[in-house]
């Protein structure tokens, strides 16, 4: 009896270090070799791409790049597909970031890959770069986009951009869509573009933030979400550019698929014990 | 000449707003007058003398740390869980000097930093050891940008290399909470949390000994600095959760009756 | 000068800060207004100001840690030697654009910070191991939930059994709503309880003594 | 590849391996080394954001005709006076704006967007629905209530209202557990970057394969 009783207190008190192990494993196979899982596309992400796919060419839209390098996997991606449509849609995306290193992601990691050819900095697409100042720098860029960036991400006077001429404030933008792994999130663009100025709102989530953001897409102020790797995989279907993300939501699942055994475990070794408890004690 | 002045769609949030602020400051008025309102019982305050005790009596020094947040940029509600984590930190500075434990505070911010370091050296001159108090001894910075990792980092590390006895989390959090907390708990450290954020308050209760979750973070606070004005605040929240709730109550009989779109009309104003 | 030292001039700067940052959220006054978005200049000014005071209280800890000869001194001098690199590097023309700079950012800096994240993936398993037991009603609960949620984002869970989602996000829509409601609101509250507080200068640890 | 690459790769994965290095098998001397790297670059990186901030929005201006500009940085360089034991208490005053605007920003929004829109979108229609819709929206209704009621905090809560407060505090850890679940996704794809880019990026073209 009191062997058994041993060996259940071993898996319950588990080295964590087993643990990791198995998740490295189990993350690295379906990337060496991925299963080709399907992935079903759900109603918040169908909704944000056909907000999207509405707006009349030529719209400005705000893409907020509020994530740093560490958030990139999750968010990157997002962005990556976001901004692939707005370009294949001939709409004008502004990149801006309140973070410090975001403007700079999106000049290494997102524009290289997902310009079209014959688009043109300045006409069809800026970068201005960072807003400091948190909350506050968002609302002061909301009321008037110069007080708080008055040059471009290369440092040229936003007045002397040619796609900036007749875009002075948040009232002239058609959408805001921000990807955001913290503050300034989606409840600043909320309060400081939708609330005050009527800005309809797309948020890239992570999925970590997705229940604090399902209350407000449920109450319609957000008019559609992207739930983490995953939404950024739907989004990639359902804009037939299938790539990084749909590649790794393999390895994904097989996670979640081993943390739920191990979970199962810890449970099934509780149960026991306390099974082995009874009959000892009758 | 009003309706050219008053943001149109704004006229009920700002009655809103002044009916919020109107009523927390008369409470606080009532408290401050002597009427102060009984916080109910918390299990996790009452821990913390408990963590403390421990520290002593393994001889091991007290971490403390409010997380990367700070005043600048971010939100109310962070910024009110800083505020109450701050408050505690004099609370257990307090109790730390009079039981003989030694705390040590880890900080993201400048600005944090030297507030922390007031009350740290306030909290020694109270208890009559100001020549002990050493800024770079008792108040870990690990500066960051935006990204908490290296906060994560350097904190989760030092818990490895020191192990202390105990571990307090209290205050506004991101992602470095489950690596503290994490460290902590297999360097075996007794650790009392709490935070506003539901997701961090997920991590600290498999993390943790105790936990406050949400509001029972001020409400600690208010308990801790023992001040009439934040248990007034208290009820002043409690007096506002009230007409939250009838409203909500109201707003389903009304759709009941199918009413719903004149009301919703009605408050959007 | 002693006035200049006292508490009530760090109350009356954040008052007339919050005071105008409200009113013109409510009214439309063009002075205000304006008054309102130089002062968020001047608050991105400042916060851009403060940037530079981590490295400048990391260099503070390293001089102390050399002058005491202390055994984390060597490695507080790889950190100064490193920011030394990234801030020369960035000053380089194009200001924060050179080949230097980005190759910098690209295999320093964003590897480490993004690596450090990524250490939650074990953290959360072993702590999701301990937390997920049904110890008590409560933790059951949550172990139920959880279980669910973690098949409604995996693309697997739909594979297992396509009710898994459907299940999680019926709880996501609906119980689970309406508590993060009941919470944020609570959490709204004390928002503003604080940041009434302050402005009244009853917030010391904000305000000073 | 130029030669620059090929170190880049190197230096990255060599830096990848040392982080996770502490969870497997623990902390030790090259942990340390990444930790210290990361808190010198973080450091360094902010300070030239921090400048060219300071040149693109004041000294800029203040070059082209809006000399008032002078004023706001010389109030910002006050922040610096922390470090000096007589005038520190003027960096104070900086910090003091700063504060106050961001609570002035962010609590004026709480009554319409945490309050208002919240309550707004629970006026749930119960008669009328689908009876699983009517449920459904009961048992939100109940969740939103009994949280709502757990966290009275100035009342002791006995008899009765007990029992809400202990619905409230279920309601809370389905709200918990829902967090947990989310937990899983997000943190496995930031480990996911990680692997792909040491397995594809760094293993693959090293041993020579696709």
């Amino acid at each position: 009896m009191s062997e058994s009783k041993g060996i259940l207190d071993k898996i319950e008190n588990m080295d964590v270090r087993i643990i990791y192990i198995l998740v490295i494993i189990c993350i690295a196979i379906p990337i060496i070799r991925p299963m080709g899982l399907p992935i079903p596309i759900s109603e918040s992400t169908i909704s944000a791409y056909d907000f999207i796919n509405k707006l009349p060419e030529g719209s400005v839209v705000l893409v907020g790049f509020e994530t740093g390098a560490a958030g990139w996997p999750e968010l990157g991606p997002q962005l990556n597909i976001f901004m692939q449509h707005i370009f294949d849609r001939n709409l004008k995306p502004i990149i801006v970031s309140g973070n410090v290193d975001g403007a700079q992601l999106a000049e290494m990691y997102t524009i290289p890959k997902m310009i079209k050819p014959g688009k043109v900095y300045g006409e069809d697409w800026v970068n201005l770069g960072y807003i400091a100042g948190g909350e506050s720098g968002i609302a002061a860029f909301a009321s008037r986009i110069t007080s708080v960036t008055p040059r471009d991400y290369f440092g040229t006077p936003v007045e002397d951009l040619e796609m900036m001429k007749n875009v002075t404030s948040a009232a002239d933008f058609k959408l805001a869509i921000v990807c955001s792994w913290g503050t300034p999130g989606h409840a600043d663009y909320l309060r400081q573009y939708t609330t005050k100025f009527g800005v309809p709102l797309i948020v890239g989530a992570q999925t970590t933030t997705v229940p604090a953001i399902v209350p407000f897409y449920q109450s319609k102020q957000v008019v559609g979400y992207t739930n983490g790797l995953r939404g950024a995989g739907e989004y990639e279907i359902l804009t037939h550019h299938p790539g990084y993300a749909v590649a790794s939501l393999d390895a994904a699942s097989s996670y979640h698929l081993v943390v739920f055994v191990l979970i199962v475990i810890g449970n099934l070794a509780i149960v026991a014990k306390r099974f082995v408890k009874k009959k000892e004690g009758t | 000449m009003v309706d050219t002045i008053l943001v149109p769609g704004k006229t009920v949030p700002l009655i809103v707003f002044l009916v919020i602020v109107v009523s927390m400051y008369l409470m606080m008025r009532y408290a401050s007058k002597g009427k102060v309102p009984t916080i109910r019982t918390l299990p996790a305050y009452g821990a913390i003398t408990e963590a403390v005790g421990r520290a002593v009596e393994v001889g091991k020094p007290v971490h403390y740390t409010t997380g990367t947040y700070t005043f600048v940029g971010q939100t109310a509600g962070g910024s009110a869980a800083l505020t109450a984590g701050l408050s505690l930190l004099a609370y257990i500075s307090d109790l730390c000097l009079s039981k003989g434990a030694t705390l040590i505070s880890s900080c993201a911010y400048p600005e944090v930093m030297t507030i922390e370091s007031e009350i740290l050296r306030g909290s020694y001159l109270k208890a009559g050891m100001g020549d002990e108090y050493a800024e770079v001894e008792h108040l870990r910075y690990v500066p960051i940008v935006s990204s908490c990792a290296p906060f994560a980092a350097g904190v989760a590390g030092w818990i490895e290399r020191e192990k202390p006895a105990t571990n307090f989390l209290l205050g506004p959090f991101f992602f470095e909470s489950l690596i503290i907390a994490e460290a902590g708990y297999h360097a075996g450290c007794f650790q009392v949390a709490g935070t506003t954020s539901a997701g961090y308050s997920a991590f600290f209760l498999a993390c943790c000994d105790y936990v406050l979750i949400g509001e029972e973070l001020y409400a600690a606070a208010a308990l801790a600095t023992n001040d009439p004005i934040q248990a007034g605040s208290l009820r002043g929240n409690d007096v506002n959760r009230v007409w939250i709730i009838a409203l909500i109550v109201i707003g389903v009989v009304v759709t009941l009756l199918g009413m719903k779109t004149a009301l919703v009309n009605l408050l959007s104003i | 000068m002693s006035f200049l030292r006292s508490r009530y001039i760090n109350v009356a700067i954040i008052f007339i800060a919050a005071f105008l940052m409200i009113f013109t959220y409510f009214f439309n006054v063009k002075v205000l207004s304006d008054a309102a978005t130089l002062v968020q200049t001047t608050v991105s000014l400042f916060a851009a100001f403060t940037l530079a005071l981590g490295a400048m209280n990391l260099t503070l800890i390293a001089y102390r840690q050399v002058q005491k000869k202390a055994p984390t001194a060597l490695f507080s001098v790889l950190a100064i030697a490193v920011m030394l690199m990234m801030i020369i590097t960035g000053l380089i023309p194009p200001l924060m654009n050179s080949p230097q700079f980005n190759w910098l950012y690209n295999n320093v800096e964003a590897p480490t910070d993004s690596t450090m994240y990524a250490m939650m993936v074990f953290f959360v398993a072993s702590a999701c191991f301990r937390a997920f037991r049904a110890r008590s009603k409560e933790a059951l609960v949550m172990l139920v939930v959880g279980s669910f949620i973690i098949f409604t984002y995996a693309p697997i869970g739909a594979t297992i059994w396509p009710g898994l989602p459907a299940i999680g996000s019926w709880i996501e829509k609906y119980p689970m709503t309406g508590a993060s409601r009941g919470f944020s609101i609570g959490v709204a509250l004390g928002g503003l309880g604080i940041g009434l507080r302050i402005l009244l200068g009853r917030e010391k640890a904000v305000t000073g003594e | 590849m130029s030669m620059w690459d090929i170190l880049g790769n190197w230096i990255n994965a060599i830096l990848t391996i040392a982080i996770i290095s502490f969870a497997v098998p623990g902390e030790n001397i090259f942990y340390r080394i990444a930790e210290y790297i990361m808190i010198g670059i973080t450091a360094g990186y902010a300070v030239v954001q921090g400048m060219r901030v300071v040149l693109n929005l004041g000294i800029s201006p203040m070059m082209s005709g809006q000399a008032y500009m002078l004023l706001p940085i010389l109030l910002g360089l006050l922040v610096y006076t922390r470090f000096s034991k007589q005038y520190g208490y003027l960096s104070r005053w900086p910090i003091a704006l700063m504060v106050g605007s961001g609570i002035g920003v962010s609590i004026r929004a709480i009554p319409e967007v945490d309050i208002m829109n919240q309550i707004k979108a629970s006026f749930l229609p119960l008669v009328g629905v689908n009876w699983d819709v009517a449920v459904s929206n009961i048992i939100l209704l109940i969740a939103l209530l009994s949280t709502l009621f757990y966290f009275f905090m100035t009342v002791e809560q006995k008899g009765p209202l007990r029992q809400i407060s202990v619905v409230g505090r279920y309601s809370l850890m389905i709200l918990f557990g829902a967090y947990w679940g989310s937990q899983l996704m997000t943190r496995s794809t930031m480990f996911i970057g990680r692997m792909s880019f040491l397995i594809k990026d760094f293993l693959f073209p090293m041993l020579g394969l696709g």
